[in-house]
């Protein structure tokens, strides 16, 4: 096991130096220098020709990619353009609150998507089934903005029981969490519920019914543990569509948070931002699927004392 | 190597009895199995069905035009002239909102289908040759999904910039690894099952076998992630146009008349909540339909 | 008077589908004396282990429990509500499955899965559960049993797998022990060591009821046999009666099947046709499309289930009547 | 004497498993199939028959040693050489429900290695071979357009007979062809395949677990047991007269349907077959022979002629 976790290691690093390259190259096949861009047409040749050099665009790409792979394992993601400050500092900023978001929204998909999912199981096909489904697919299908402005909109606005915006105590976030948590919240229902009754069909929950455990027990000792592994997995890959939704959420309720840090420098045209930003954005989301794996395999002794 | 002693004895047999009794069905057979058995989903696909007809016969639907400014009368709540208000040019809220849907599925089905073909003709060739081109193709699908799908939209139209063909691009560069992960583990079990040994035993070419046998098993397979590719195609757009990234105006989807109507929240409300539950409708629609089709098409699927 | 550990009357399984009702348990009946053997064979689909199953009390959905009734030790079971129905199962009757790969719970040590069964009857302590669980083992003959009791199933190998299922059914020492083709999965070897272990329970005291599709099996271990077809019971005997004169046609065809192929027939004994599909039986005896002699009778009324000597009885219009050709 | 038309030259293959270790499933077996007998293999679940029979024909590869077909190595042929003997070496499969596509119908099936290799001149011709074909497997006509799933098991076992034998193959391998059938259903289908073989002249490898099923269809029978042979002879003298102890506990454990002979003690062998991930040194059979000695786990027994059949063991005598 542990020969394969160091695999998937080696692995997880090769993707991450890939989509430093390809976030490299993409943001740089723009045309136009973005010197001249960022400081508009009243620029005159020397200050653009003497920034470009400063900054190193006037090199082949190549030089520029190893130059920023050196600066970048040391902690040096460059100065943000349009903010005149060093990224990483922004980086670190914004990382709090879009962690804290994140995890306030993950609690409550996570309990409230299981609670769902268990429920549609145990009444399979049944009233609750159906409505609990359809609910949690209406999760899915809810677009976050949307949430996000329902909730800012009759919460916030209309019954002024959490404040529009601001981080400023637990409640400012209360919103954005559940905003951000519904898409979640669905997917781990559904997931939850399709895994369950196909766990429950297994030969060792007859088993467990013959030895005379009742429906609980069997749910409880049997089925769940088995049920929860693919559970488990799709939680950890969900941060990928967590950050994805605080770009959404961050803008909506104007928290400083690294999504709506990304669509400053979108508009600022601001290249090492951008850098910045989605390389902390990847990195969350492949250590999510790194550790969904190393879960994976501490919860399922199948695959724990092989490899 | 397959035990020694594998009989299909009665304990499964019993179990499976109403499959067995029913005796597997063909295409038609399931759709009308899930037309019988699935309310919501023949809800989901006439709504859908609807929707698109209202958008080609909008022109005939709605006595105002497109893009006709109305000035005296901007922002008007919903009435019986303007059952969903005007906007802040005291344009129709729900004519635009019919040629929006134009926009909008257009944006739903094009990338769904691009991806679907890059995706599938990947994760085939990855599935079925392994080796290098295996190993490339997954190390580009890896680094696809490790972006938060939001953000490596965001980076690719920051770098094509705005306008609808874009938005195509994105989308399908967006999609496809997904696809080519579940096309690729689906021809690997194909792959590795009996009747395609037994098709390489009898000395039938590869080129063949991935035509008659591989291809045709995932049919079903993509189908459904056609599906339910639509309305994640449907959600991106619509948040990279609530963002001021995706189409650009004067072509109006959904989501671009949320990012205008944003401004107006707490005044017209109207302006976001009607195409953003428009949005949320025809979303819904594909996942239930996506969903029936699921568990008619594909059962064991559903679990990854 | 023997006494019978567990008596069977009329019962009947019903299964509603798409296309229409099915009884894979049609009107059963069985004795099973204490202490014995009772064998139940047929072919896939004859309803051998949903009959096992309704005796249970696990008869799973859309399936239902329609008619007759099952009682232990002369207590009635169908009309139990589920809650002491829980109590008895693996208390009083215990059930062993035909797949020992996929019957143990796989993220759960073997040890404590056959505690559990211990605890959850008895309630005793961890400390004594687990001695019980080792005694039992040592019982069963698996080699090493403290060792055994910390092992996941996937450890373990398909014989020691079906030991520890044993083991598990066995261990609260149950009047009656369903097995469910116990040996199907296993090599020759290990069967040979399973059913050994199966007549020591029932020399123990247990009555056992055996499912099998094996003859061999059957005539090894058994001591009253029950054929099914199709649902339904077509004829029952001691052992030794039904090897020496099958009466039903079904029965007669399945043994010279058999037979043909031990004895290395030039030509093998086959039943004509294939079984017939549950939906679609004829409204008669349910063999009649495959026997090679059926009166017009046969295909409107279903024959009885009469007895032709004392403790052999056929479901077939002709048995008794020209003899065993 | 017929020629030998398949031979196995020290065949032995490996397949790697988890956790660094390597499965054992075929070591060093030699053996030849002459043209118009039937060989079969019998062994209990991992003794590497399916692997052999998969070697044979060659859609697995050895980890070393050849395969002979008519006195020429198909080991050693580039893919291309071998393409045109693909369709003398066929295999029925012992699961009639994986084995056939199902969105293909009968006709399908059954046409599929008559296009493959260009038999019939029309399409007209390949429909009137294919009805030639489900005649002689026994379907009726109309079973032509219908799918696989809507038969039984001894159904789609014939049509996948109708599949192997539709190129006029010289030799077949039957891998476990009515393992998944009852007992009624299995007969017909042995029967089938007898007749085949006759009417045919083809040569069988039939590779079971069921001794009695092995017995009918074979002329000589070989016993495997980890990977090697154990046991090698006629279907008559090994039957009677089992030499190697493996063959006999085997023989012995076959339950057999005659109620009479229950009180016969049978005599049980131990434990659980060893794995074939970790097989014990010298004899494999030893850890559970009930007469191994010393020499047993030191050396490894050859095959050596012993009366009329030849048997791996050093403790049978003549």
């Amino acid at each position: 096991m542990r020969r394969s976790i160091a695999q998937r290691f080696l692995q997880a690093l090769i993707v991450l130096v890939g989509v430093v390259l390809l976030t490299f190259v993409m943001l740089r096949v723009v045309p136009g220098n973005p010197i001249e861009t960022m400081m508009g047409e009243h620029a005159d040749a020397a200050t653009v020709a003497r920034m470009t050099a400063e900054l190193g665009l006037d090199q082949p790409m190549h030089r520029q990619f190893l130059r920023y792979l050196s600066s970048a394992l040391r902690g040096d993601f460059g100065t943000s353009y349009s903010l005149g400050k060093p990224v990483s500092l922004l980086l670190k900023s914004a990382f709090r609150n879009t962690l804290y978001l994140a995890l306030f929204a993950a609690l409550f998909a996570w309990i409230l998507g299981v609670a769902c999912g268990l429920v549609c199981a145990v009444s399979k096909n049944r009233l609750p089934d159906r409505l609990f489904l359809g609910f949690s697919l209406l999760g899915i299908s809810l677009p976050v903005f949307m949430a996000a402005m329902f909730l800012q909109y009759v919460l916030a606005f209309k019954l002024k029981w959490f404040p529009i915006s601001g981080t400023d105590s637990w409640r400012g976030f209360v919103l954005p969490a559940a905003a951000l948590g519904w898409n979640s919240a669905g997917q781990v229902a559904q997931m939850t519920r399709t895994s369950l009754l196909e766990t429950l069909q297994e030969d060792y929950i007859e088993t467990a019914r013959a030895k005379g455990l009742g429906r609980f027990g069997v749910l409880v000792r049997h089925a769940l543990r088995n049920a929860m592994l693919p559970v488990l997995t799709l939680m950890a890959i969900q941060f990928s569509g967590l950050l994805s939704g605080a770009v959404i959420t961050e803008t909506v309720f104007s928290i400083n948070g690294v999504g709506r840090l990304m669509v400053q420098a979108i508009s600022g045209r601001d290249i090492p931002l951008l850098q910045g930003t989605s390389l902390l954005a990847t990195s969350v989301v492949i250590l999510g699927s790194l550790l969904a794996d190393c879960l994976y395999s501490v919860l399922d002794p199948r695959i724990r004392k092989e490899g | 190597m397959p035990p020694g002693k594998r009989r299909k004895t009665e304990e499964t047999a019993d179990l499976r009895l109403q499959s067995q009794l029913c005796e597997e069905e063909r295409f038609w057979d399931l759709m009308r199995r899930m037309a019988r058995e699935n309310r919501t989903a023949v809800l989901s696909f006439i709504l859908i069905v609807l929707v698109v007809l209202a958008s080609l016969l909008a022109p005939v639907l709605t006595p105002y035009d497109e893009n006709g400014m109305d000035l005296m009368h901007r922002l008007s709540p919903p009435s019986q002239d303007h059952l969903l208000g005007t906007d802040e040019g005291g344009r129709d809220e729900l004519t635009r909102l019919l040629y929006g849907a134009r926009v909008s599925l257009l944006i739903g089905v094009v990338p769904a289908l691009l991806s679907l073909i890059l995706g599938s003709a990947l994760g085939v060739i990855a599935g079925y040759r392994g080796g290098l081109a295996d190993a490339v193709i997954m190390r580009a699908a890896d680094v696809t999904l490790a972006f938060p799908s939001m953000l490596l939209a965001m980076v690719i139209m920051y770098s094509l910039g705005g306008g609808i063909v874009n938005v195509f691009l994105t989308l399908t560069l967006v999609n496809w690894a997904n696809v080519a992960r579940v096309v690729r583990s689906r021809t690997l079990a194909l792959k590795s099952s009996e009747f395609v040994e037994a098709a390489r035993v009898i000395g039938v070419p590869e080129g063949r076998i991935m035509r008659r046998h591989i291809l045709p098993n995932c049919l079903p397979t993509l189908l459904v992630l056609f599906t339910l590719n639509i309305p994640a195609s449907i959600l991106t757009e619509s948040s990279l146009s609530f963002l001021g990234l995706g189409i650009q105006p004067p072509n109006a989807s959904w989501g671009l008349m949320i990012n205008t109507g944003r401004q107006y929240l707490y005044s017209a409300p109207w302006l976001c909540f009607a195409p953003g539950a428009a949005i949320m409708l025809i979303v819904l629609a594909f996942n239930f339909l996506g969903n029936g089709l699921l568990d008619v098409l594909d059962p064991r699927q559903r679990k990854q | 008077m023997e006494h019978n550990t567990l008596e069977v009357r009329g019962l009947t399984v019903c299964f509603q589908t798409a296309k229409g009702a099915v009884r894979p348990v049609d009107d059963v009946s069985l004795k099973i004396p204490q202490g014995s053997i009772v064998g139940v064979v047929g072919e896939s689909g004859c309803g051998k282990s949903m009959t096992a199953r309704a005796v249970m009390g696990l008869v799973r959905s859309p399936g239902k429990i329609t008619g007759g009734s099952v009682t232990l030790d002369g207590r009635e079971l169908t009309s139990l509500p589920e809650k002491e129905r829980r109590k008895l199962r693996g208390a009083e009757i215990s059930m062993i499955f035909q797949e020992p790969m996929s019957s143990l719970n796989p993220v759960m040590k073997v040890g404590r899965q056959v505690a559990e069964a211990v605890r959850l009857h008895t309630g005793c302590s961890r400390a004594e559960a687990r001695a019980k669980t080792l005694a039992i083992f040592r019982e069963v003959e698996i080699p090493e049993p403290e060792a055994r009791y910390d092992c996941y199933p996937h450890e373990l190998s398909g014989g020691l797998r079906q030991r520890v299922l044993i083991a598990m059914a066995a261990v609260c020492r149950p009047k009656l022990l369903i097995a469910d083709e116990p040996t199907t999965a296993l090599d020759v070897t290990v069967e040979a060591q399973i059913l050994k272990l199966l007549e020591r329970l029932r020399d123990a005291g247990v009555s056992v009821l055996l499912i099998s599709h094996d003859l061999g099996v059957i005539a090894r271990v058994c001591d009253y046999v029950y054929v099914m077809y199709a649902g339904r019971i077509v004829e029952q005997a001691g052992t030794g009666v039904i090897f020496d004169r099958p009466q039903h046609p079904y029965t007669r065809g399945l043994f010279r099947s058999v037979a043909s192929l031990r004895e290395g027939a030039e030509t093998l004994e086959t039943i004509p046709g294939v079984v017939p599909n549950l939906l679609r039986l004829p409204a008669g005896c349910s063999f009649l499309m495959r026997c090679p002699s059926c009166p017009a009778r046969c295909e409107n009324e279903i024959p009885p289930l009469a007895e032709t000597e004392p403790g052999h009885a056929v479901r077939c219009f002709l048995a008794g009547k020209e003899g065993a050709t | 004497m017929s020629e030998i038309l398949l031979e196995a030259r020290s065949l032995t293959k490996q397949f790697p498993a988890a956790g660094k270790k390597t499965v054992h499933a075929v070591s060093g077996v030699s053996l030849q199939i002459r043209e118009g007998e039937t060989l079969g293999l019998v062994g209990e679940s991992g003794c590497g028959k399916s692997t052999l029979g998969r070697l044979m024909i060659r859609t697995l590869s050895p980890t070393s040693g050849e395969v002979l077909y008519r006195g020429q190595s198909i080991t050693a042929m580039k893919d291309r050489e071998f393409m045109p003997l693909r369709r003398e070496l066929q295999l029925v499969f012992q699961d009639p429900y994986a084995s056939l596509d199902p969105r293909m119908t009968v006709r399908d099936l059954i046409a599929e290695p008559l296009e493959t290799w260009h038999i019939c001149e029309s399409r007209n011709a390949v429909t009137a071979r294919v009805l030639e074909l489900l005649r002689a497997v026994g379907l009726p006509e109309e079973f032509l357009r219908r799918y696989p799933q809507q038969f039984s098991g001894g159904q789609r076992q014939r049509i996948g007979i109708a599949r192997a034998i539709a190129a006029d193959p010289s030799f077949i391998v039957c891998d476990e062809p009515v393992s998944a059938l009852d007992v009624s259903v299995q007969n017909q289908i042995l029967n089938l395949l007898k007749e085949l073989k006759a009417s045919r002249r083809l040569t069988f490898l039939f590779i079971s677990h069921d001794l009695s099923v092995v017995r009918y269809l074979s002329d000589r029978v070989c016993v495997m047991f980890l990977g090697r042979i154990c046991e090698i002879g006629t279907t008559e003298e090994v039957y009677r007269n089992p030499r190697h102890p493996y063959t006999r506990f085997l023989l012995d454990a076959v339950p057999v349907p005659d109620p009479a002979l229950r009180g016969k003690e049978i005599r049980l062998l131990k434990g659980d077959p060893p794995s074939p991930a970790d097989p014990p040194s010298g004899c494999r059979f030893r850890t559970r022979c009930p007469f191994a000695t010393q020499r047993c786990a030191a050396e490894e027994p050859e095959l050596r002629e012993i009366g009329a059949v030849r048997a791996a063991c050093h403790h049978v005598e003549e």
